[in-house]
């Protein structure tokens, strides 16, 4: 009996993508899990055969020549189209009956597919003893960009449109002076009677913004507080120590304790030395910040920002020192260490809260009232899908997947 | 100019790549890779000599003040130039040069009377500099390729001292934190309340999962997997949500300039 | 014997230590060796060992990041595609030049540009990140254990444990609402939420132990067996 | 200070000093522990131990040397075990930084097994190693079909239909079971495809980190057993009795958690010892 081939071969443009996509999809052979149950992959095909300065597997390593192709004009230079003759593109296991023919964007990749190119596909059949049917022709489909990707739109654009507006309400009501109560937080009360400590000693203070870059919001949130700190630091007269790991952070925090020192109303006592930079290496930096602790004999230390392994290094050594220290990071893996060896942990998203409660400024509490808003939308939310879910109302349920790239 | 400028940018740039995230064409894509994958490291590069200048005038000027410890200033000196000298002695000539010239200008400059004399002879003296500067660029280059233990990553100087300082250094602070973390137990976990003793008695648990305890083993493994797979995964996850709302709060108000207090705005 | 003199006895004893180390071993073990036992003698206190290391350290790994940006980075990036034509990498690299005005006091806001422009496109590229994998996937992933109720086997111990995690979820989450005070049925649920924090960082702690314990021993190997050869038990 | 104050005060350097040479003396001497067993475990090795002499099993070893810690002292156990009870081995590779290493996992199992009997094992007629193809989900569908499709040679260059011990084996069907080793989302290709469409008797070993998402596989009976890291490879190196890296990991890190939870029962005792004492001294100073 002959092998029975795939059917009703169709090829569409990939949605909501940059182009260079085109999906296949097919009927699986009448004996692919019943008939002669016989099946073993299906292999794709595509026409017109493109033929390239960059042949498949045809670059030696090392050879850059391809390169050249990126320069070239827009279009499909450097690319001849054969009609009538089949690429071969891969190969799926038997039960699928979708295939995504990714390419790559760049035109001197051997990958790259064209935009606005008619292709057509065909399927073969393969059976485990090797026998090959063959399916119709696709219809001609061509690879397009899109403009907007209605997924993200949905589910990620409708989200973070209603928390903006939530945040502007707020700091609307805010400003109009009405009272909004937050309620306090130990970490945040610690951190006066902390720089007290450290005037009352005549020691130190450091401030670590941790390890991440400034792309990272935790350590902007870090130098949010730094500012807030800084003023009060500057007020006190104490010594201030700004150890940095990034120098771009280092810049900025320069920029940020320099505008406190002013605020504070003494811009004569800023030193550039205040905030100075390490190292790039995050156990050369531990190991120098270590150092630091114990010779300066630092009264307060904060650790605010992104932290890793050395969470638990900085912690110990601080409390070898006899030092006050208030922490806080977004890493979940490291605040338990910081809540076993810490004095204070601001947890997650206190971090990011601290700023507004030290500032005061109505503005900023506004946005901690958008915060806690939606974080009861959420739970809202929450709830009713997991209703939904019970009672399997999959019309409901069906929205909360994520069924986009 | 000063103030408003840079929350004009930070604005236009927010604004535009948080509009990017739903436009998947690639025209869109470009301005993602260019602006927000390859701006920012290069930004970082220029950021990392300033560093570099910060680490080096510290160092120095403890070692000028023989302020306590400035001996060992010494070796970061000597750490670091061996680094730059083997591993990028392009860079080296190149400032080596530019610096050349600015310690130069001024005294050039200190030593004639007249203004047109001194622009003249200030933009010559920029000019010789610049010139010399990337003459020094292409040298370092040349000796790069022409020798082939200085310059490069692979540079067998700048890879001696990376396996055998940098490694052993990083290994041990790493293996430190095996005492820490034996130090912080015996500290922290003691049940001075409830809640002490919910975080001391979930973590004896876990510690105790591969321990042989006769017909108590296979109890305790399961305890612990199950805190593991349970509780823990419940606090992770509010944790993450509260984490997530607290980035996108703390990046709203950066991108609206409603927090402001990190820049200066003299 | 006066404290200097100690110190310089024990400096003495190292030297010799040092030097016959390099002698059997070789200058590229003992060097890392020393350096260990540099780090591990800040258990005891910090001491001109340990600072000898750190200060080493600092200098060594900041010349190597300079190396390593300078060949990834900066080569790659700015110097490449300028060759190749790419005249669109001028703009960071003139941003990256402004950096320089730091140097100079009066001009020092002109920094403040390439700063700005590098927080704000963070800022917004990570709006939408974050918000889909913190905020919407583990909203989703959580209901997604009601689903698996009916789903994934249907057995008791599976429905109990998702039932307990969405509890714990909930529960953590009224613990950081702000604007309530943690008093009546806000401060029950806001109490059993603390508690489920704490059992979950109680467990990563216990957790991580072993992984740090790893790390030891790999150090302790190095020291026993492939700097001083001690055979293998 | 009183003793216990001294126990709720210790200068943290004991702790340090202690573990330090706790650490120490686990590595340099050689002492026994008792490693309990899970029935996880005990199913595998029972499983392989029910076996006749002749007949054989699938070892798929799908990890790169980066995992090689945790997962080699599970491979070597698996083919001492096999090799002692004359059980004949078909071995896949499906990492591709595997094969290599897999090689020469087996040349020393094999010099193990003749310093240890004086019996060589010889490839073709006690094992069979195929070594990599690429693709590893139609590898592991192919496989089902006939051993031939994806793997006409094995590793060597030999083909299958020149090897003794392949002449009675096609597909699963003739191997008893499949134990699949690995640090990647291989273990979840075995369990869909060689379990999900073949039927497979499937048992896993994996890293400690990923055992945990595995157990559920456990309860709908798609694997029937899991060894999870090195407390796992330490378990089947107990039941084939020849204790390896996998106890000797065990043994330091249980004297290092000993260590740790004997000094957090000191501090508890100190501290309560303390508590009594001052609230004694409170009641006294008021009454």
């Amino acid at each position: 009996m002959p092998l029975a081939p795939a059917t009703n071969v169709r090829a569409i443009d990939a949605p909501a993508d940059h182009g260079h996509e085109i999906d296949v999809n097919w009927t699986l052979s009448a004996d692919d899990g019943a008939g002669q149950k016989n099946v073993m992959i299906y292999r794709i095909l595509r026409t017109p055969r493109m033929r390239g300065p960059v042949m498949p597997d045809s670059i030696p390593p090392g050879d850059q020549s391809y390169k050249l192709f990126e320069s070239a004009p827009y279009g499909n230079a450097g690319w001849k189209f054969v009609e009538g003759e089949w690429d071969t593109l891969g190969e799926v296991p038997v039960g699928m009956s979708t295939y995504e023919n990714r390419g790559d964007r760049e035109r001197g990749s051997k990958s790259f597919i064209p935009d606005n190119v008619d292709f057509r596909y065909k399927v073969l059949t393969i059976s485990s003893d090797k026998a090959i049917s063959e399916s119709a022709v696709s219809a001609p489909a061509h690879a397009v960009g899109q403009w907007l990707n209605p997924g993200r739109l949905a589910h990620i654009g409708i989200p973070t449109a209603v928390f903006t507006i939530l945040v502007l309400v707020f700091i609307t009501i805010a400003q109009k002076g009405k009272e909004l109560y937050v309620r306090p937080l130990a970490g945040i009360n610690a951190v006066d009677e902390a720089i007290g400590r450290a005037t009352e000693m005549n020691r130190p203070i450091l401030y670590v913004l941790g390890l991440g870059a400034a792309d990272e919001i935790a350590t902007i949130a870090s130098l949010t507080i730094l500012a807030r700190v800084t003023k009060k630091v500057a007020e006190h007269r104490t010594e201030l120590l700004v150890p940095c790991y990034d120098a771009v952070v280092m810049s900025v925090a320069q920029e940020t304790v320099k505008q406190a020192y002013l605020d504070a109303g003494r811009p004569d006592e800023y030193k550039d030395d205040i905030v100075y930079f390490v190292t790039q290496e995050q156990f050369a930096y531990v190991a120098a910040v270590n150092g630091t602790m114990l010779r300066r004999k630092t009264a307060t230390n904060f650790y605010l920002g992104v932290f890793y392994a050395e969470s638990l290094i900085l912690a110990e050594t601080g409390s070898i020192a006899g030092s006050i220290q208030i922490s806080g990071t977004d890493r979940t893996t490291q605040i338990p260490f910081f809540v076993v060896a810490c004095d204070y942990t601001l947890i997650g998203e206190e971090l990011f809260a601290a700023s507004a409660y030290l500032g005061r400024e109505p503005k900023l509490l506004g946005t901690l009232k958008a915060q806690d808003y939606a974080k009861a939308i959420f739970l809202g939310v929450l709830i009713i899908g997991c209703i939904a879910a019970a009672v399997q109302w999959d019309w409901l349920t069906n929205i909360f997947h994520l069924n986009f790239k | 100019m000063k103030r408003q400028l840079p929350l004009a940018i930070i604005f236009i740039g927010g604004v535009f790549m948080l509009f990017q995230y739903f436009v998947p064409h690639e025209t869109s894509e470009f301005f993602y890779e260019f602006v927000a994958l390859d701006w920012p490291p290069i930004i970082g590069v220029f950021a990392l000599s300033l560093g570099i200048i910060s680490l080096a005038r510290v160092s120095v000027s403890r070692i000028n003040q023989r302020q306590e410890n400035w001996q060992y200033s010494i070796l970061t000196l000597v750490g670091l130039g061996s680094m730059l000298v083997f591993g990028v002695p392009q860079l080296v000539l190149f400032f080596g040069a530019l610096g050349l010239g600015f310690v130069v200008l001024p005294i050039v400059l200190s030593r004639v009377p007249s203004v047109p004399v001194k622009v003249a002879l200030g933009l010559i003296v920029a000019a010789v500099t610049l010139v010399v500067a990337r003459f020094a660029f292409s040298l370092g280059n040349a000796i790069h390729n022409a020798v082939p233990w200085i310059g490069g990553r692979e540079s067998p100087i700048v890879l001696w001292e990376f396996n055998n300082v940098m490694v052993p250094v990083t290994a041990t602070m790493f293996a430190i934190l095996a005492f820490f973390i034996a130090s912080a137990a015996y500290r922290a976990f003691r049940a001075r309340s409830i809640l002490a003793s919910v975080l001391l008695i979930a973590a004896l648990i876990v510690m105790l999962r591969f321990f042989p305890l006769g017909p108590f083993t296979t109890p305790t493994g399961f305890a612990a997997d199950w805190i593991i797979t349970v509780p823990n995964l419940a606090a992770k996850r509010a944790i993450v949500i509260g984490v997530g709302l607290g980035i996108v709060a703390t990046a709203l108000k950066i991108v609206l300039g409603v927090e402001r207090s990190y820049l200066g705005r003299d | 014997m006066s404290a200097k003199t100690t110190h310089w006895i024990i400096f003495a004893i190292v030297a010799v230590l040092v030097a016959v180390s390099a002698v059997l071993a070789g200058p590229t073990v003992t060097t890392a060796a020393f350096l260990t036992l540099c780090i591990l003698s800040f258990l005891y206190q910090d001491n001109p060992y340990y600072k000898i290391a750190e200060h080493l350290m600092v200098g060594v790994s900041a010349g190597y990041w300079v190396v390593l940006l300078y060949y990834s980075t900066f080569q790659d990036k700015v110097i490449d595609s300028l060759e190749s034509g790419h005249w669109w990498y001028l703009m960071p690299l003139v941003l990256g030049i402004l950096m320089w005005t730091r140097l100079i006091k009066k001009w020092v806001w002109v920094s403040r540009y390439p700063l700005a422009l590098y927080i704000g496109v963070s800022a917004g590229v990570a709006i939408p990140v974050e918000m889909k994998a913190k905020v919407i996937e583990q909203l989703y992933g959580s209901i997604d254990l009601v689903t698996q109720m009916h789903t994934g086997g249907g057995s008791t111990l599976l429905t109990i444990n998702n039932i307990l995690i969405l509890i714990g979820v909930i529960t953590s989450l009224v613990y950081f609402f702000f604007s309530k005070e943690h008093t009546g049925a806000t401060g029950f649920f806001a109490k059993i939420g603390i508690a489920v924090l704490m059992v979950g960082f109680g467990a990563s702690f216990g957790f991580t132990v072993m992984a740090r314990v790893s790390l030891l021993i790999q150090r302790f190997q190095f020291l026993l067996f492939d700097w001083l050869h001690v055979p293998r038990a | 200070m009183s003793f216990f104050e001294k126990m709720f005060a210790l200068d943290r350097r004991w702790v340090y000093l202690t573990l330090g040479v706790a650490v120490v003396i686990a590595l340099l001497t050689h002492f026994t522990i008792e490693v309990p067993i899970t029935k996880e475990a005990r199913s595998i090795y029972n499983f392989v131990d029910a076996l006749k002499p002749g007949e054989t099993i699938h070892l798929a070893i799908d990890y790169d040397p980066s995992v090689l810690g945790e997962l080699h002292p599970m491979t070597y156990a698996v083919l001492r075990q096999c090799f002692a009870k004359d059980i004949k081995v078909v071995i896949t590779a499906l990492h591709q930084f595997g094969p290599a290493m897999v090689a020469g996992v087996i040349d020393s199992a094999v010099t193990l097994h003749e310093k240890l009997t004086g019996v060589k094992k010889k490839s073709g007629q006690d094992f069979v190693f195929l070594g990599y193809k690429p693709y590893p989900v139609l590898i592991i569908l192919g496989m089902g079909q006939n051993y031939r499709i994806p793997f006409p040679r094995d590793y060597y260059g030999v083909p299958l239909d020149s090897l003794p011990m392949m002449a009675n084996i096609r597909n699963y069907t003739d191997t008893k079971g499949v134990i699949n080793i690995s640090g990647t989302s291989a273990t979840d290709w075995w369990i869909t495809y060689g379990n999900g469409r073949y039927g497979v008797p499937l048992a896993i070993g994996v890293t400690g980190v990923m055992a945990t998402d595995y157990y559920p596989y456990l309860q709908t009976h798609q694997i029937f057993g899991i060894l999870g890291g090195l407390k796992g490879a330490a378990e089947y190196e107990e039941l084939v009795k020849t204790p390896g890296p996998a106890v000797e990991g065990m043994r330091v890190q249980i004297v290092a958690h000993t260590v740790i939870i004997l000094f957090i029962i000191i501090g508890n005792i100190g501290f309560f010892a303390v508590r009594r004492a001052k609230s004694r001294e409170h009641l006294s100073g008021s009454g």
